[in-house]
Protein backbone atom coordinates (compact mmCIF):
# COMPACT_ATOMS: atom_id res chain seq x y z
CA UNK A 1 0.00 0.00 0.00
CA UNK A 2 1.12 3.78 -1.03
CA UNK A 3 0.36 6.95 0.84
CA UNK A 4 0.98 9.91 -0.93
CA UNK A 5 1.03 13.47 0.63
CA UNK A 6 0.73 16.47 -1.32
CA UNK A 7 0.90 20.51 -0.45
CA UNK A 8 1.06 21.30 3.42
CA UNK A 9 0.48 18.03 4.09
CA UNK A 10 3.51 17.08 2.89
CA UNK A 11 5.66 19.31 4.92
CA UNK A 12 4.27 18.12 8.04
CA UNK A 13 5.12 14.30 7.03
CA UNK A 14 7.78 15.47 5.63
CA UNK A 15 7.61 13.11 2.92
CA UNK A 16 6.20 12.87 -0.46
CA UNK A 17 5.14 9.01 -0.08
CA UNK A 18 5.24 6.07 2.21
CA UNK A 19 4.81 2.17 1.90
CA UNK A 20 3.37 0.23 4.00
CA UNK A 21 4.74 -3.38 3.23
CA UNK A 22 2.41 -5.26 6.04
CA UNK A 23 -0.59 -4.88 8.92
CA UNK A 24 -1.79 -1.95 6.75
CA UNK A 25 -5.03 -0.61 7.66
CA UNK A 26 -8.27 -1.51 6.45
CA UNK A 27 -10.10 0.64 5.57
CA UNK A 28 -10.18 5.28 5.78
CA UNK A 29 -10.80 5.53 9.46
CA UNK A 30 -7.88 3.06 10.38
CA UNK A 31 -5.66 4.57 8.23
CA UNK A 32 -6.80 7.87 10.03
CA UNK A 33 -5.69 6.60 13.76
CA UNK A 34 -2.35 5.61 12.07
CA UNK A 35 -1.35 9.14 10.60
CA UNK A 36 -2.80 10.39 14.24
CA UNK A 37 -0.19 8.31 15.65
CA UNK A 38 2.32 9.20 13.37
CA UNK A 39 2.03 12.16 12.49
CA UNK A 40 0.67 14.33 15.57
CA UNK A 41 0.21 17.58 13.46
CA UNK A 42 -2.40 15.87 11.47
CA UNK A 43 -4.44 15.32 13.78
CA UNK A 44 -6.65 18.90 14.09
CA UNK A 45 -7.05 18.57 10.53
CA UNK A 46 -8.22 15.41 10.17
CA UNK A 47 -10.59 15.25 12.99
CA UNK A 48 -11.85 19.37 11.37
CA UNK A 49 -12.43 17.06 8.18
CA UNK A 50 -10.91 19.21 5.77
CA UNK A 51 -8.79 16.68 3.94
CA UNK A 52 -9.44 14.79 0.82
CA UNK A 53 -8.79 11.20 0.40
CA UNK A 54 -8.34 9.21 -3.11
CA UNK A 55 -7.95 5.73 -3.66
CA UNK A 56 -6.60 4.58 -7.18
CA UNK A 57 -7.31 8.40 -8.47
CA UNK A 58 -10.63 8.20 -7.28
CA UNK A 59 -11.97 10.87 -4.79
CA UNK A 60 -13.69 8.46 -1.78
CA UNK A 61 -15.84 10.18 0.77
CA UNK A 62 -16.76 7.25 2.58
CA UNK A 63 -15.33 5.00 5.21
CA UNK A 64 -14.14 2.90 1.84
CA UNK A 65 -12.15 -0.54 2.63
CA UNK A 66 -8.22 -1.27 1.61
CA UNK A 67 -6.34 -3.14 -0.36
CA UNK A 68 -2.91 -4.03 0.09
CA UNK A 69 -1.72 -2.53 -3.79
CA UNK A 70 -3.92 0.29 -3.60
CA UNK A 71 -2.24 4.06 -3.98
CA UNK A 72 -4.26 6.23 -1.51
CA UNK A 73 -3.39 10.51 -1.72
CA UNK A 74 -3.85 12.92 1.09
CA UNK A 75 -4.05 16.20 0.43
CA UNK A 76 -5.73 19.84 1.15
CA UNK A 77 -8.72 21.35 -0.54
CA UNK A 78 -7.10 22.12 -4.16
CA UNK A 79 -6.21 25.44 -5.57
CA UNK A 80 -5.24 24.88 -9.35
CA UNK A 81 -6.31 27.10 -12.28
CA UNK B 1 -7.33 16.95 -25.22
CA UNK B 2 -5.79 17.18 -21.72
CA UNK B 3 -1.80 18.57 -21.27
CA UNK B 4 -0.27 19.04 -17.86
CA UNK B 5 2.88 20.17 -18.49
CA UNK B 6 6.41 22.71 -17.37
CA UNK B 7 6.26 25.00 -20.42
CA UNK B 8 4.03 27.49 -21.54
CA UNK B 9 1.67 27.26 -24.15
CA UNK B 10 1.17 29.53 -27.34
CA UNK B 11 -2.42 30.49 -27.97
CA UNK B 12 -2.58 30.65 -31.70
CA UNK B 13 -1.58 27.11 -32.21
CA UNK B 14 -2.90 25.71 -29.43
CA UNK B 15 -6.27 26.70 -30.84
CA UNK B 16 -5.76 26.45 -34.84
CA UNK B 17 -4.02 22.73 -34.12
CA UNK B 18 -7.73 21.77 -33.13
CA UNK B 19 -10.36 24.15 -35.00
CA UNK B 20 -8.27 22.90 -38.17
CA UNK B 21 -10.03 19.60 -37.63
CA UNK B 22 -13.66 20.96 -37.93
CA UNK B 23 -15.44 23.13 -40.23
CA UNK B 24 -18.17 23.17 -38.55
CA UNK B 25 -16.99 25.02 -35.62
CA UNK B 26 -18.16 28.73 -35.22
CA UNK B 27 -17.56 29.29 -31.48
CA UNK B 28 -14.73 29.16 -29.98
CA UNK B 29 -13.97 30.69 -26.03
CA UNK B 30 -11.27 30.76 -24.13
CA UNK B 31 -9.68 31.34 -20.79
CA UNK B 32 -6.51 31.96 -19.68
CA UNK B 33 -5.24 32.21 -16.03
CA UNK B 34 -2.82 33.99 -15.16
CA UNK B 35 0.22 35.04 -12.19
CA UNK B 36 -1.36 38.22 -10.54
CA UNK B 37 1.11 40.62 -9.04
CA UNK B 38 -1.18 41.32 -5.87
CA UNK B 39 -3.32 38.30 -4.23
CA UNK B 40 -5.11 38.83 -0.37
CA UNK B 41 -3.13 42.14 -0.37
CA UNK B 42 0.56 40.73 -0.40
CA UNK B 43 2.99 41.36 -3.17
CA UNK B 44 3.82 38.05 -4.21
CA UNK B 45 7.21 37.06 -6.01
CA UNK B 46 6.41 33.89 -8.03
CA UNK B 47 4.30 30.69 -7.25
CA UNK B 48 5.02 27.06 -7.09
CA UNK B 49 2.50 25.01 -8.69
CA UNK B 50 2.08 20.98 -7.71
CA UNK B 51 0.01 18.21 -9.23
CA UNK B 52 -1.27 15.09 -8.58
CA UNK B 53 0.01 14.28 -11.89
CA UNK B 54 -1.86 10.52 -13.19
CA UNK B 55 -5.12 11.85 -11.10
CA UNK B 56 -5.03 15.12 -12.19
CA UNK B 57 -5.20 13.79 -15.97
CA UNK B 58 -8.32 11.68 -14.94
CA UNK B 59 -10.17 14.30 -13.48
CA UNK B 60 -9.98 16.65 -16.19
CA UNK B 61 -10.44 14.12 -18.80
CA UNK B 62 -13.97 13.69 -16.94
CA UNK B 63 -14.81 17.20 -16.62
CA UNK B 64 -13.72 17.98 -20.19
CA UNK B 65 -16.06 14.29 -21.26
CA UNK B 66 -18.87 15.88 -18.93
CA UNK B 67 -18.37 19.37 -20.55
CA UNK B 68 -18.88 18.03 -24.07
CA UNK B 69 -21.79 16.07 -23.38
CA UNK B 70 -23.45 18.37 -21.42
CA UNK B 71 -22.78 21.42 -23.84
CA UNK B 72 -22.87 19.95 -26.88
CA UNK B 73 -19.20 20.68 -27.99
CA UNK B 74 -17.37 19.92 -30.86
CA UNK B 75 -14.61 19.30 -29.13
CA UNK B 76 -12.31 20.74 -26.02
CA UNK B 77 -8.80 21.52 -25.03
CA UNK B 78 -7.68 21.91 -21.46
CA UNK B 79 -3.66 22.88 -20.53
CA UNK B 80 -2.48 23.27 -17.09
CA UNK B 81 0.73 24.12 -16.17
CA UNK B 82 2.81 23.39 -12.78
CA UNK B 83 6.16 24.06 -11.46
CA UNK B 84 7.48 27.45 -10.56
CA UNK B 85 5.43 30.74 -12.27
CA UNK B 86 6.35 33.77 -12.07
CA UNK B 87 3.68 36.73 -12.01
CA UNK B 88 2.39 37.14 -15.22
CA UNK B 89 3.02 33.53 -16.44
CA UNK B 90 0.21 31.45 -17.76
CA UNK B 91 -1.35 28.87 -14.80
CA UNK B 92 -3.87 27.53 -17.47
CA UNK B 93 -5.65 27.61 -21.10
CA UNK B 94 -9.11 25.83 -21.48
CA UNK B 95 -10.78 26.00 -25.00
CA UNK B 96 -14.14 25.20 -26.07
CA UNK B 97 -15.32 24.28 -29.90
CA UNK B 98 -18.97 24.75 -30.77
CA UNK B 99 -21.30 25.74 -33.67
CA UNK B 100 -22.89 28.60 -31.17
CA UNK B 101 -21.53 30.46 -28.80
CA UNK B 102 -23.84 30.05 -25.46
CA UNK B 103 -22.80 26.23 -25.57
CA UNK B 104 -18.84 27.26 -25.27
CA UNK B 105 -19.66 30.19 -22.83
CA UNK B 106 -21.37 28.00 -20.39
CA UNK B 107 -18.75 24.59 -21.21
CA UNK B 108 -15.73 26.80 -20.55
CA UNK B 109 -17.71 28.22 -17.67
CA UNK B 110 -18.67 24.76 -15.67
CA UNK B 111 -15.25 23.65 -16.61
CA UNK B 112 -13.22 26.12 -14.99
CA UNK B 113 -15.71 25.84 -11.22
CA UNK B 114 -15.07 22.23 -11.38
CA UNK B 115 -11.46 22.27 -12.19
CA UNK B 116 -11.02 25.09 -9.40
CA UNK B 117 -12.99 22.64 -6.79
CA UNK B 118 -11.49 19.10 -8.05
CA UNK B 119 -8.56 19.09 -10.08
CA UNK B 120 -5.40 18.01 -7.34
CA UNK B 121 -3.12 21.19 -7.97
CA UNK B 122 -1.71 23.15 -5.24
CA UNK B 123 -0.45 26.40 -5.56
CA UNK B 124 1.68 27.95 -3.33
CA UNK B 125 2.47 31.63 -3.08
CA UNK B 126 6.26 32.91 -2.56
CA UNK B 127 5.92 36.48 -1.15
CA UNK B 128 9.06 38.97 -0.54
CA UNK B 129 8.67 37.73 2.95
CA UNK B 130 7.36 34.14 3.44
CA UNK B 131 4.41 31.98 2.12
CA UNK B 132 1.22 30.56 2.04
CA UNK B 133 -0.40 27.37 0.81
CA UNK B 134 -3.61 28.74 -1.34
CA UNK B 135 -7.07 27.18 -1.12
CA UNK B 136 -9.40 28.02 -3.41
CA UNK B 137 -12.72 29.23 -2.66
CA UNK B 138 -16.38 29.33 -4.20
CA UNK C 1 -9.03 49.03 -27.98
CA UNK C 2 -11.50 48.43 -31.11
CA UNK C 3 -9.93 47.70 -34.54
CA UNK C 4 -12.21 46.82 -37.69
CA UNK C 5 -9.67 45.33 -40.30
CA UNK C 6 -9.33 43.06 -43.92
CA UNK C 7 -6.81 40.93 -42.15
CA UNK C 8 -7.03 38.19 -40.30
CA UNK C 9 -5.66 38.46 -36.56
CA UNK C 10 -2.66 36.66 -34.34
CA UNK C 11 -5.24 35.50 -31.26
CA UNK C 12 -1.46 34.89 -28.78
CA UNK C 13 0.06 38.33 -30.30
CA UNK C 14 -3.13 40.33 -30.00
CA UNK C 15 -3.71 38.96 -26.02
CA UNK C 16 -0.07 39.35 -25.31
CA UNK C 17 -0.39 43.35 -26.58
CA UNK C 18 -2.90 43.96 -23.78
CA UNK C 19 -2.00 41.78 -21.19
CA UNK C 20 2.12 42.91 -21.04
CA UNK C 21 -0.08 46.28 -19.64
CA UNK C 22 -1.23 45.03 -17.02
CA UNK C 23 0.12 42.71 -13.80
CA UNK C 24 -3.46 42.85 -12.03
CA UNK C 25 -5.11 41.07 -14.78
CA UNK C 26 -5.88 37.38 -13.02
CA UNK C 27 -8.14 35.74 -16.11
CA UNK C 28 -8.70 36.60 -19.71
CA UNK C 29 -11.64 35.08 -21.50
CA UNK C 30 -11.86 35.23 -25.11
CA UNK C 31 -14.70 34.84 -27.79
CA UNK C 32 -13.50 34.03 -31.54
CA UNK C 33 -16.16 33.82 -34.03
CA UNK C 34 -15.35 31.82 -37.38
CA UNK C 35 -17.12 31.15 -40.60
CA UNK C 36 -19.25 27.64 -40.30
CA UNK C 37 -19.42 25.25 -43.57
CA UNK C 38 -22.80 24.71 -43.12
CA UNK C 39 -25.33 27.19 -42.30
CA UNK C 40 -28.99 27.15 -42.58
CA UNK C 41 -28.82 23.57 -43.99
CA UNK C 42 -26.95 25.01 -47.29
CA UNK C 43 -23.39 24.47 -47.88
CA UNK C 44 -21.28 27.56 -47.52
CA UNK C 45 -18.68 29.08 -50.53
CA UNK C 46 -17.67 31.87 -48.49
CA UNK C 47 -19.26 35.15 -47.38
CA UNK C 48 -18.92 38.59 -47.71
CA UNK C 49 -19.20 40.72 -44.72
CA UNK C 50 -20.06 44.26 -44.95
CA UNK C 51 -19.68 47.46 -42.60
CA UNK C 52 -20.66 50.74 -42.17
CA UNK C 53 -17.34 51.57 -40.82
CA UNK C 54 -17.74 55.09 -38.89
CA UNK C 55 -21.03 53.37 -36.82
CA UNK C 56 -19.51 50.19 -36.09
CA UNK C 57 -16.41 51.67 -34.42
CA UNK C 58 -18.95 53.97 -32.59
CA UNK C 59 -21.18 51.15 -31.06
CA UNK C 60 -18.35 49.13 -30.50
CA UNK C 61 -16.59 51.42 -28.53
CA UNK C 62 -20.29 52.48 -26.59
CA UNK C 63 -20.28 48.46 -25.64
CA UNK C 64 -16.43 48.17 -25.32
CA UNK C 65 -16.72 51.04 -22.49
CA UNK C 66 -20.33 49.82 -20.92
CA UNK C 67 -18.83 46.32 -20.77
CA UNK C 68 -15.85 48.07 -18.67
CA UNK C 69 -17.50 49.84 -16.27
CA UNK C 70 -20.65 47.50 -15.60
CA UNK C 71 -18.05 44.49 -15.16
CA UNK C 72 -14.84 45.98 -13.95
CA UNK C 73 -12.67 45.06 -16.34
CA UNK C 74 -9.58 46.47 -16.22
CA UNK C 75 -9.28 46.21 -20.09
CA UNK C 76 -11.12 45.38 -23.38
CA UNK C 77 -10.24 44.96 -27.15
CA UNK C 78 -12.71 43.78 -30.30
CA UNK C 79 -11.24 42.69 -33.38
CA UNK C 80 -13.70 42.80 -36.55
CA UNK C 81 -12.94 41.88 -39.77
CA UNK C 82 -14.89 42.79 -43.15
CA UNK C 83 -14.88 41.73 -46.91
CA UNK C 84 -14.44 38.39 -48.38
CA UNK C 85 -13.99 35.62 -45.51
CA UNK C 86 -14.27 31.74 -46.71
CA UNK C 87 -15.13 28.64 -44.63
CA UNK C 88 -12.94 28.62 -41.16
CA UNK C 89 -11.58 32.26 -41.50
CA UNK C 90 -12.30 33.90 -38.38
CA UNK C 91 -14.54 36.89 -38.22
CA UNK C 92 -14.54 38.40 -34.36
CA UNK C 93 -12.46 38.56 -31.42
CA UNK C 94 -13.36 39.90 -28.39
CA UNK C 95 -11.09 39.63 -25.45
CA UNK C 96 -11.84 40.32 -21.84
CA UNK C 97 -9.42 41.20 -19.27
CA UNK C 98 -9.89 40.80 -15.44
CA UNK C 99 -8.57 40.39 -11.68
CA UNK C 100 -11.57 37.15 -11.92
CA UNK C 101 -12.93 35.49 -14.22
CA UNK C 102 -16.71 35.36 -13.72
CA UNK C 103 -15.98 39.63 -14.45
CA UNK C 104 -14.93 38.34 -17.99
CA UNK C 105 -16.85 35.54 -18.63
CA UNK C 106 -20.18 38.05 -18.49
CA UNK C 107 -18.97 40.83 -20.09
CA UNK C 108 -17.46 38.93 -23.04
CA UNK C 109 -21.23 37.39 -23.37
CA UNK C 110 -22.48 40.51 -22.86
CA UNK C 111 -20.17 42.04 -25.62
CA UNK C 112 -21.45 39.59 -27.96
CA UNK C 113 -25.25 39.70 -27.16
CA UNK C 114 -25.23 43.72 -28.17
CA UNK C 115 -22.54 43.38 -31.02
CA UNK C 116 -25.20 41.09 -32.67
CA UNK C 117 -28.17 43.10 -32.13
CA UNK C 118 -26.74 46.34 -32.82
CA UNK C 119 -23.18 46.85 -34.52
CA UNK C 120 -23.52 47.62 -38.34
CA UNK C 121 -22.11 44.55 -40.17
CA UNK C 122 -23.89 42.77 -42.57
CA UNK C 123 -23.34 39.04 -43.58
CA UNK C 124 -24.07 37.68 -47.21
CA UNK C 125 -23.56 33.92 -47.25
CA UNK C 126 -22.49 32.96 -50.63
CA UNK C 127 -23.86 29.25 -51.47
CA UNK C 128 -22.93 26.88 -54.35
CA UNK C 129 -26.31 27.77 -55.59
CA UNK C 130 -27.29 31.85 -55.10
CA UNK C 131 -26.82 33.55 -52.25
CA UNK C 132 -28.56 35.62 -48.88
CA UNK C 133 -28.04 37.98 -46.83
CA UNK C 134 -28.33 36.95 -42.84
CA UNK C 135 -30.01 38.63 -40.23
CA UNK C 136 -29.31 37.71 -36.56
CA UNK C 137 -31.64 36.51 -34.11
CA UNK C 138 -31.86 36.37 -30.78
CA UNK D 1 -28.27 65.38 -46.86
CA UNK D 2 -26.38 62.50 -47.35
CA UNK D 3 -28.11 58.81 -47.72
CA UNK D 4 -26.59 55.79 -46.80
CA UNK D 5 -27.95 52.17 -48.00
CA UNK D 6 -26.46 48.33 -46.67
CA UNK D 7 -26.83 45.25 -47.41
CA UNK D 8 -29.88 44.31 -49.60
CA UNK D 9 -31.27 47.88 -49.26
CA UNK D 10 -28.52 48.86 -51.99
CA UNK D 11 -29.76 46.04 -53.82
CA UNK D 12 -33.23 47.83 -54.10
CA UNK D 13 -31.72 51.17 -54.51
CA UNK D 14 -28.97 50.29 -56.56
CA UNK D 15 -26.67 52.59 -55.36
CA UNK D 16 -24.69 53.30 -52.01
CA UNK D 17 -25.42 56.34 -51.02
CA UNK D 18 -27.24 59.72 -52.37
CA UNK D 19 -27.07 63.37 -51.33
CA UNK D 20 -30.55 65.96 -51.51
CA UNK D 21 -29.06 69.22 -52.35
CA UNK D 22 -32.22 71.21 -51.80
CA UNK D 23 -35.67 70.42 -50.50
CA UNK D 24 -34.45 68.00 -48.00
CA UNK D 25 -37.00 65.90 -45.65
CA UNK D 26 -37.77 67.66 -42.53
CA UNK D 27 -37.93 64.44 -40.83
CA UNK D 28 -37.46 60.69 -40.64
CA UNK D 29 -41.37 60.44 -41.96
CA UNK D 30 -40.83 62.64 -44.48
CA UNK D 31 -37.84 60.67 -45.83
CA UNK D 32 -39.41 57.73 -45.52
CA UNK D 33 -42.50 59.27 -47.93
CA UNK D 34 -39.30 60.22 -50.73
CA UNK D 35 -38.24 56.64 -50.33
CA UNK D 36 -41.29 54.89 -50.90
CA UNK D 37 -41.76 57.16 -54.20
CA UNK D 38 -38.24 56.57 -55.42
CA UNK D 39 -37.54 52.99 -54.78
CA UNK D 40 -41.12 50.98 -54.88
CA UNK D 41 -39.50 48.27 -53.84
CA UNK D 42 -38.69 49.81 -50.62
CA UNK D 43 -42.40 50.35 -49.49
CA UNK D 44 -43.25 47.20 -47.88
CA UNK D 45 -39.96 46.70 -45.74
CA UNK D 46 -40.95 50.32 -44.60
CA UNK D 47 -44.77 49.66 -43.73
CA UNK D 48 -43.49 46.40 -41.46
CA UNK D 49 -40.97 48.53 -39.71
CA UNK D 50 -38.34 45.81 -40.37
CA UNK D 51 -35.42 48.92 -41.25
CA UNK D 52 -32.92 50.52 -38.72
CA UNK D 53 -31.92 54.38 -39.53
CA UNK D 54 -29.16 56.36 -38.08
CA UNK D 55 -28.78 59.65 -38.10
CA UNK D 56 -24.85 61.11 -37.72
CA UNK D 57 -23.91 57.63 -36.42
CA UNK D 58 -26.51 57.33 -34.22
CA UNK D 59 -29.52 55.13 -33.98
CA UNK D 60 -33.17 56.93 -34.27
CA UNK D 61 -36.47 55.24 -32.75
CA UNK D 62 -38.04 58.21 -33.24
CA UNK D 63 -39.45 60.77 -36.03
CA UNK D 64 -36.31 62.93 -35.48
CA UNK D 65 -36.06 66.05 -37.43
CA UNK D 66 -33.39 66.08 -40.05
CA UNK D 67 -30.45 68.66 -40.77
CA UNK D 68 -29.19 69.59 -44.21
CA UNK D 69 -25.80 68.65 -43.29
CA UNK D 70 -26.99 65.66 -41.55
CA UNK D 71 -25.85 61.84 -42.68
CA UNK D 72 -28.51 59.63 -42.34
CA UNK D 73 -28.39 55.45 -42.94
CA UNK D 74 -30.81 52.80 -43.78
CA UNK D 75 -30.16 49.44 -42.99
CA UNK D 76 -31.67 46.08 -42.21
CA UNK D 77 -31.47 44.53 -39.09
CA UNK D 78 -27.37 43.63 -38.36
CA UNK D 79 -25.92 40.34 -38.90
CA UNK D 80 -22.28 40.84 -37.66
CA UNK D 81 -20.00 39.06 -34.95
Amino acid sequence: MKIKYFAWIKDITNKEFEIIARNHPKNIEELKIVLKKNYPDLEKHLDQDVLRFAINLEYTFENQNLNSNDEIAIFPPVSGG
Amino acid sequence: MIKIQKKDFNIEQEIKLLKDKYSNVGAVISFIGFVRDINNKKDVKYIELEVYEKMAIKELSKIKDNAIKKFDLVDCLIVHRYGRLDVNDRIVLVVCFSEHRNNSFEACKFIMDYLKKDVPFWKKEIYFKGSDWLENTN
